[in-house]
């Protein structure tokens, strides 16, 4: 049985990384089909062509796409992301800190919108029907409907602004005690946590109540099992596969899909690290903000996918 | 009032609240009595309420229904009246249920063990050891293979029979004074059956329990019930000792279930001695599962070298216990499931072994009827449309025949017309089956393979079905392959009988010699069909080496 | 409170200040010679010195030179400052003078300034503390055109400039681009005195009301460029200061007169009937902007012609001018783009007028980046924003004159070429602003650049912020302003 | 979820409930708006009316006016629109390519499915707003862009829910039953499949609508949405963000559009009349 287990998770692993290449060739053939290069944009306004032809010159921009595309996954092979076109500095150095913020915002917003939107989406699917119920399924909806730059903004007028809390910025590097940590991170983590946690919510209510109308749960009942008994020991171990994997595709978001909270709180992480990267068409910065936010994805998918299979004996 | 009985049930009333929001009342007015270590049965067709009186018991009623009116005492207090904390109270201690389908009711994700203790664990009453000792014990009473082991097992690790005993176990840890047991031995092998009831019957007599036994085959119920309690349309229509309702059944329901038993005088072959042309041959046909090996053959072998004859006009029964290989011999025969080798020759005509390389025509010529009716009708089409998507396809009739047709095929199968509009959701098990063999006539092929199509059926409605395929088979002259693990269905309608075991066919015989079979298997098999008469299980004496040979694994 | 200009009380030293800026991305760099944007220039200013700048008059003052002197305007011989070292503790010498002012010639350096940069052909280390400059044509503009942000001095033989080794006020201390830089105080700076703040820190926000508000929640005490709509939010809180300096910032609509609908004259006629030059003052700058009259050199240039007047808003005369053009219900797109500031508003603004005389211009918005390298100078009729040049003379030479890199419409005329060439040689002031304002009316009839607005670049500070001066050269002091600020106890 | 909302009334063998129909009727009525906008609308939207910006609701100017002194009225008005004509346009295009491939890939199972569920694995995991950003970056930003560009991102989410559920209906003997018939692989997705997962569709259809709505005001916030002097309700809240602060209808009212119209397809998709399946009936 345990091989079996180590089979499967070695064959997720594999499939992962086809995925992650394909995701890599197609960022790759995207980005090279922007208009303009690296040179042009850097020189902005002052893009004569012969001065554009002279900087591509020197930055040997002029070699074929696919070749510098090759030679970066070969790096990648040997662990070195290559070096940013826009300013000459290692990739990894670039990537580095911001890819840490990321890291944080998402840890930190993960430990509290999940607990909470479990919490919420399980009690509802309990007390289906009341009130409570209505509320929270409502509220949820309510909250997936607000665009998550107006959450952010008001936000800040009212916690930064008006009230003067909170900072309206999140730099980190102030962050030197437990309460700057908390007043930094305060803003950026409801914020997400407004986004992701409706659809959790949604999610775990919806599974709970999907394996509630059982005959095992309701053998339970008729075993005397109290209402609580019931949904955590009975409805819960067999609605997992379906929660895990919802949650996988929210949290999935708080690792590229930062870009308006990034924004709006000047929050430096490696979403707006790729826009940049974008903007200034550095194809070794946004290949490895690519395979960053692949590599994200697919970890959180495949955890899913594994701890739903290990949930189900059935499986194992 | 004084308690005199167990339990004491005063014209009970339960309504259901349709989806329309319109109520009906499903239990009007039952009242019965059960006292002390008495064993009374409830039966009925299916959908008389036996179930929801059972549960009812438990001051339970399913989500829609309600209990209205009526008295449920057990044990002098009224479960009708008592608070849902206070009934939980007694659930498991007092009152214990063994379900329709053990299968579905035990929770795949946790250990046997852990949920056949959860009861003492719920009313705290007594420490997991003592309970997993207890456990133990029971499982050993059940003649459970591996009493010491099969705790730690998950649902999915034991055979049907044994969790169907495992659930009575988890019933009986909390030892409780009334345990109810709805249909547990209907999706069983005879074979196993035999096993659980006696295993149910010990027991219950050992610790003098009271019980009710839901059921719809008389012939079980005889063996186990003191007292059996006829219900039809959620009402008591009569109630009498076993003994009085086998000789001397008031009521027309009642005689009806008795005459379902009586074997039936089959068709007399007009042209017996006609030389028979044969429409169907297989040849060392092997076929299975997993994943295929050097020879070529599957890993799993569900089919091993079979051979058989189906002659034009004449029927051919299958019979063997579950997992013997009926259902995929079916299947490879109408090519859904490829074989491994062998040839299969249908008119003359060697077929290939994919459906989807064979002609239309020959498709069409053999249709397959599964055995769950609800899951072989697409819930989201009414009938109508059902029944003609044949129609259209093989025959290419316009609108007016295809429902010309559908009438006349709705007829045929004795189904009201103005069901044509209904979904399937909206049918009786009964009326499901008879749709579902519709749709295989509308194709009007030689042969029909009818993978049980009456092991869903209450005994009633199952001899009925099997009356309609007599007649169509005299207007239409078809032949029928007919599986099934139930040989009193299979003698009333078949010419010869095949039974399998393991994979292979063991013998063939007429059924009338069925009384004197020559393979052992035959034998236990045969001598495992429950007989009208109550002494029967307790007289009945298998060989046990037998048993042990050919028993449930 | 209004922009205050006053210089009040006498500077204290120390304090730590913190501005935004606008824009900033991972291309930041700390080379003088590819700056780009303000936070470049802003961040090059603290660490650097220029040989020349530009005080809030728009007069020509020495930094690291001591005198620049020329008979001829070819040949310059520029005097260095003694006794002025780099961070790194090396003495400035005449060779890294020469040094910075090469590398702009070298391609692979990929200087924003390489073609003002051409016309220096010749450079001359004389002695520690003498270099010659010699020019291709007479120029007597070169102490001015050196006081370009891109001309700042760098240690000779520098290629790794994440160090930011200068001669300037403050010492790197961190710099992470496209997130933010740390200055200190440079304890031994020649200037005496100067800086007053300990230490400076520069960081970008995008977004302009997140920048206003990080200023109201006192992240922050500097908000460069803020949008004119977040003045009510200002001017509703206390302890804030707006500073407005109108310098020669202009976004103008480019109608390239070799192409159509362009080549009909009297299609460029009549759109500069079109432009409501006060609406879009009014409603799209909100009032922050002064009215222009569709040539570059602005107001806050000494050269400014303020005779010549803007064209009035005339809807008539530009149908006439339409209909005698034949374009009357035609669609013509017009590009605009974010990155030319407020020109999707100008653009929506010109539209609407249009509409109402039946003229159908149909706005394109383009995505900022990739704007100046696609659009600009490209499309038939497309917006450009041009940034504050110090003198006529590389305005014209950039923008208008036939040979110019950057001429937005195509403008040719052999007459204004030779003005300004003779404007160039000419060392005497008061002839060349006659031929200046000569130009700028030439500019004004026959090119195809409609410059409806110079805009003023107002910056929010908290009071406690001093020492803040307006500047020709664009707002924050014209990037400079670290070096000059202090903060109130 | 239906039970358990309020007062349900039953018509035309349908049973519905009041939060359905109140949702059906916003959900209808901005859908008109959004077709007879262009005739409804008091002033041209490029057109600057009022001389003060983010002006008050006042006679004339009923919902004020925008940062530019535009009327806010006709602007919402013709948000409607484009935030529904465009998100209705994307929703359709995704859901209906995800579900046909995800029914495709189910019934025919194998290397098919192996590749498609890869190939928009892949695509999934790419973060969409920056798939936005790429593609205007490429080709510019024009209305058929915008509807091509949500509806790829959003077809590997419906593709994966379809087949998810048809690879259930697809076990069933029915299907089966079909496939012996010797039925085609249009007959199969289109007549078996499809009329069983129809519903569960279209709820995760409308969960889809409500997420490109906000992805497109989150677009535009990124600067990648529509032409101006067009808007949709994103890019309305977006450029009128200013004016917060002081509550200004120009960024509240446009808010206010976007949430009514969510909540309501949400609480339409929650409260779906059920078809009444009686027993007896
Ligand atoms: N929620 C409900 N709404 C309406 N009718 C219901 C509901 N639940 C059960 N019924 C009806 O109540 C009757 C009794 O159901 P019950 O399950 O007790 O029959 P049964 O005798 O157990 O049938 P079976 O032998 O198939 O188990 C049936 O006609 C059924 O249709
Ligand atoms: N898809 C499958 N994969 C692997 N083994 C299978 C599969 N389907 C059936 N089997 C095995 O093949 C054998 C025969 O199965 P089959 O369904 O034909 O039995 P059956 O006689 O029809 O039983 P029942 O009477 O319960 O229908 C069984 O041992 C079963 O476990
Ligand atoms: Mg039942
Ligand atoms: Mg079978």
């Amino acid at each position: 049985m345990k091989s079996g287990v180590l089979k499967l998770v070695a064959k997720r692993l594999a499939v992962a990384v086809i995925t992650l290449l394909i995701v890599l060739f197609a960022v790759f053939f995207a980005t090279s089909m922007l208009p303009g290069d690296t040179a042009s944009i850097l020189l902005g306004q002052a893009a004569t062509p012969e001065a554009v032809a002279g900087l591509r010159e020197a930055m040997h921009l002029n070699d074929p796409a696919i070749l510098r595309f090759l030679r970066w996954l070969l790096g990648l092979l040997h662990g070195d992301l290559g070096t940013s076109y826009a300013n000459e500095m290692p990739v990894a150095a670039l990537i580095g800190g911001r890819f840490v913020n990321t890291m944080k915002l998402a840890g930190i917003t993960t430990l509290i919108s999940v607990p909470l939107a479990l919490t919420l989406g399980i009690t509802a699917a309990m007390l289906r029907g009341s009130l409570y119920d209505r509320t929270v399924t409502i509220l949820s909806i309510g909250v997936i409907s607000v665009p998550e730059f107006m959450v952010a903004t008001l936000a800040v007028l009212l916690f930064a602004v008006y009230l003067r809390w909170l900072p309206a910025l999140s730099s980190v590097n102030e962050a030197h005690s437990l309460t700057d940590l908390v007043r930094i991170y305060a803003m950026p983590v409801i914020t997400l946590t407004f986004v992701i946690s409706a659809q959790m919510i949604r999610m775990t209510r919806a599974a709970v109540i999907e394996t509630l109308s059982t005959p095992y749960v309701e053998m339970a009942l008729l075993k005397g099992a109290s209402r609580s008994r019931m949904v955590l020991r009975h409805a819960l171990p067999n609605a997992l596969g379906p929660i895990v994997n919802a949650v996988a595709l929210s949290l999935s978001y708080l690792v590229g899909g930062v870009i308006i909270v990034e924004t709006i709180f000047n929050y430096p992480g490696i979403a707006k690290l790729m826009v940049d990267a974008v903007a200034t068409r550095d194809l070794p910065l946004i290949q490895s903000c690519a395979m960053i936010f692949c590599l994200g994805y697919l970890l959180l998918i495949t955890a899913a996918d594994i701890i739903a299979i290990m949930s189900n004996p059935r499986l194992r | 009032m004084s308690m005199t009985n167990l339990v004491e049930v005063r014209n009970l009333r339960i309504e259901a609240t349709t989806d329309a929001g319109r109520v009906v009342e499903i239990i009007k007015g039952v009242s019965l009595d059960i006292a002390d270590g008495e064993i009374i049965a409830l039966i009925g067709e299916s959908g008389s309420g036996k179930t929801t009186v059972a549960l009812s018991l438990m001051g339970y009623a399913r989500p829609g229904c309600r209990i209205t009116g009526g008295e449920i005492n057990v044990n002098g207090k009224n479960m009708a009246a008592l608070s849902e904390k206070e009934r939980a109270r007694l659930r498991g201690t007092d009152i214990a249920y063994v379900p329709q389908s053990a299968a579905a009711s035990f929770n795949p994700s946790s250990t046997i063990m852990e949920q056949v203790i959860e009861v003492t664990r719920i009313h705290k009453l007594m420490p997991p050891e003592q309970a997993r000792k207890r456990a133990v014990e029971l499982f050993r009473a059940l003649s459970l293979p591996d009493p010491e082991g099969i705790g730690a097992r998950y649902p999915h690790q034991v055979s049907g029979g044994q969790l169907q005993r495992l659930a009575a176990a988890m019933a009986l840890i909390g030892d409780p004074k009334l345990v109810i047991f709805d249909e547990p031995t209907t999706a069983l092998d005879v074979t196993t059956q035999i096993d659980v009831l006696k295993a149910f019957k010990s027991v219950m007599k050992a610790g003098g329990i009271a019980g009710v036994y839901v059921s719809h085959d008389l012939a079980v119920v005889a063996q186990i019930a003191d007292r059996i309690v006829v219900l039809k349309g959620g009402e008591v229509q009569e109630t009498g000792t076993t003994g009085e309702i086998l000789s001397a059944a008031q009521h027309p329901y009642t005689r009806e279930l008795l005459a379902a038993f009586e074997p039936k005088p089959r068709q007399a072959q007009a042209d017996a001695d006609a030389a028979t042309k044969e429409l169907l041959r297989i040849d060392n046909l092997t076929a299975g599962y997993g994943p295929v090996r050097g020879d070529g053959l599957p890993l799993i072998r569900a089919v091993q070298s079979v051979s058989m004859v189906v002659e034009k006009g004449r029927n051919l029964g299958i019979i063997g216990e579950s997992g013997c290989g009926k259902s995929t011999l079916a299947r490879v025969i109408a090519g859904i499931h490829p074989a491994a080798a062998g040839e299969i020759v249908f008119d003359g005509k060697e077929l290939e072994r994919a459906a989807r390389k064979r002609s239309q025509d020959q498709l069409r010529e053999m249709q397959i009827v599964f055995q769950y009716a609800d899951t072989a009708l697409n819930p989201a089409k009414p009938v109508e449309d059902i029944i003609s998507r044949p129609l259209a396809f093989y025959h290419r009739l316009d609108r007016q025949a295809r429902s010309k047709r559908v009438d006349e095929l709705l007829d045929m199968v004795r189904l009201p017309r103005a069901l044509r509009y209904r979904h399937p959701s909206e049918l009786s098990g009964g009326q499901k089956q008879r749709v579902n063999f519709a749709r295989a006539l509308a194709a009007d092929p030689k042969l029909i393979i009818c993978d049980e199509i009456t092991s869903a059926l209450d005994t009633v409605v199952a001899s009925a079905v099997i009356e309609l395929l007599k007649e169509l088979q005299r207007e239409l002259g078809l032949s029928y392959i007919f599986i099934s693990h139930d040989l009193s269905v299979v003698e009333a309608i078949c010419d010869k009988i095949m039974v399998m075991y393991n994979g292979e066919r063991v013998e063939q015989i007429t059924p009338d010699n069925v009384k004197a079979p020559t393979h052992p298997y035959s034998k236990l098999l045969f001598s495992s069909v429950p007989k009208l008469d109550p002494t029967w299980l307790d007289g009945l004496v298998r060989d046990p080496e037998l048993v042990s040979q050919y028993g449930h694994r | 409170g209004r922009a205050t200009n006053a210089v009040a009380a006498t500077p204290v030293s120390g304090g730590t200040f913190k501005a935004a800026g606008w824009s900033s991305s991972t291309a930041d760099t700390l080379d003088p010679a590819k700056a780009s944007l303000s936070t470049d220039y802003v961040r090059c200013c603290s660490l650097y010195n220029r040989l020349t700048f530009l005080d809030k008059d728009g007069k020509t003052q020495m930094e690291l030179a001591e005198s620049f002197d020329s008979k001829d305007a070819k040949t310059w011989t520029v005097k260095l400052r003694k006794g002025v070292t780099f961070h790194d503790g090396k003495d400035l010498t005449a060779d890294d003078v020469v040094f910075s002012l090469k590398r702009h010639l070298d391609k692979a350096v990929g200087s924003k300034v390489a073609k003002i940069a051409a016309q220096m052909t010749g450079f001359k280390a004389v002695d520690k503390s003498t270099v010659e400059i010699t020019l291709a044509d007479p120029n007597g503009d070169l102490p001015t055109i050196l006081a370009l942000h891109h001309f700042m001095i760098v240690a000779d033989g520098t290629t790794d400039f994440s160090k930011g080794n200068g001669t300037g006020a403050f010492v790197l201390q961190t710099f992470e681009p496209g997130v933010r830089s740390v200055v200190t105080k440079n304890k031994n700076y020649w200037k005496s005195g100067k800086p007053y703040l300990d230490s400076f820190e520069f960081i970008a926000i995008t977004d302009d009301s997140a920048r206003v508000n990080a200023l109201i929640s006192g992240d922050i005490n500097f908000a460069a460029s803020i949008n004119p709509r977040s003045m009510k939010l200002l001017e509703s809180q206390q302890g804030f200061e707006l500073s407005k300096t109108t310098s020669g910032n202009y976004t103008d609509l480019n109608i390239r007169l070799d192409m159509d609908p362009g080549s009909k004259a009297d299609f460029v006629a009549g759109m500069k009937y079109l432009v409501n030059r006060e609406q879009i003052v009014k409603s799209a700058l909100r009032g922050l902007g002064e009215i222009g009259n569709d040539q570059p050199v602005s107001p806050a240039n000494i050269f400014h012609n303020a005779d010549l007047k803007p064209k009035a808003f005339d809807p008539d005369k530009a149908k006439f001018h339409f209909q005698k053009a034949g374009l009357l219900g035609q669609s013509i797109p017009v590009v605009a783009s974010d990155a030319a500031t407020s020109s999707i508003d100008m653009a929506v603004i010109i539209q609407a007028a249009g509409a109402d005389i039946g003229m159908k211009l149909d706005v394109q918005r383009v995505p900022s980046d990739g704007y100046w390298d696609n659009y600009w100078l490209k499309a038939p009729v497309h917006f450009g924003n041009i940034n504050p040049r110090p003198t006529p003379d590389i305005l014209f030479s950039l923008l208008y004159a036939s040979n110019a890199p950057w001429n937005e419409s195509q403008y040719k005329s052999e007459k204004f070429d030779k003005l300004l060439v003779e404007a160039r040689g000419l060392l005497d002031q008061a002839k060349r602003k006659e031929i200046y304002s000569v130009m700028q009316t030439m500019i004004a009839e026959e090119a195809g650049t409609i410059i409806p607005a110079y805009i003023s670049n107002v910056d929010a500070l908290s009071s406690k912020v001093k020492g803040l001066e307006a500047n020709p050269l664009g707002g924050m002091m014209g990037y400079a302003m670290a070096e000059y600020l202090w903060l109130e106890a | 979820m239906a039970r358990a909302a309020t007062s349900r009334r039953s018509f035309l063998g349908h049973s519905y409930n009041l939060v359905g129909v109140v949702a059906s009727l916003v959900i209808l009525a901005w859908t008109v708006v959004a077709i007879f906008a262009p005739y409804i609308i008091p002033h041209p939207i490029g057109d600057i009316v009022d001389d003060d910006y983010f002006g008050p609701m006042r006679q004339g100017l009923w919902l004020g006016s925008d940062y530019l002194g535009r009327d806010m009225l006709s602007r919402v008005l013709m948000g409607a629109r484009y935030t529904v004509g465009i998100s209705l346009a994307a929703v359709s295009i995704a859901c209906f390519s995800g579900v046909v491939l995800g029914m495709i890939a189910a019934v025919t199972g194998g290397w098919l499915d192996t590749c498609l569920s890869r190939f928009l694995d892949a695509m999934n995991s790419i973060p969409s707003k920056l798939f936005g950003l790429v593609v205007v970056a490429a080709v510019g930003s024009s209305i058929p862009v915008l509807i091509l560009t949500l509806a790829v991102i959003y077809i590997p989410g419906a593709y994966r829910f379809a087949r998810a559920l048809a690879v259930n209906i697809n076990t069933m003997d029915f299907m089966t039953v079909a496939r012996v018939r010797g039925e085609s692989t249009i007959y199969l997705i289109g007549s078996e499949i499809l009329p069983n997962i129809i519903r569960p569709v279209l709820a995760d259809f409308g969960l889809r609508f409500v997420f490109i709505v906000l992805l497109l005001s989150g677009l535009s916030f990124l600067g990648l949405g529509l032409q101006p002097p067009l808007a949709d309700w994103g890019a309305l809240v977006r450029e009128n963000i200013g004016g917060l602060p002081f509550a200004a209808p120009a960024v509240i009212v446009p808010s206010l559009a976007i949430a009514s119209l969510t909540i309501s397809v949400n609480l339409l998709i929650d409260n779906l009349p059920q078809k009444i399946r009686d027993r007896d009936a």
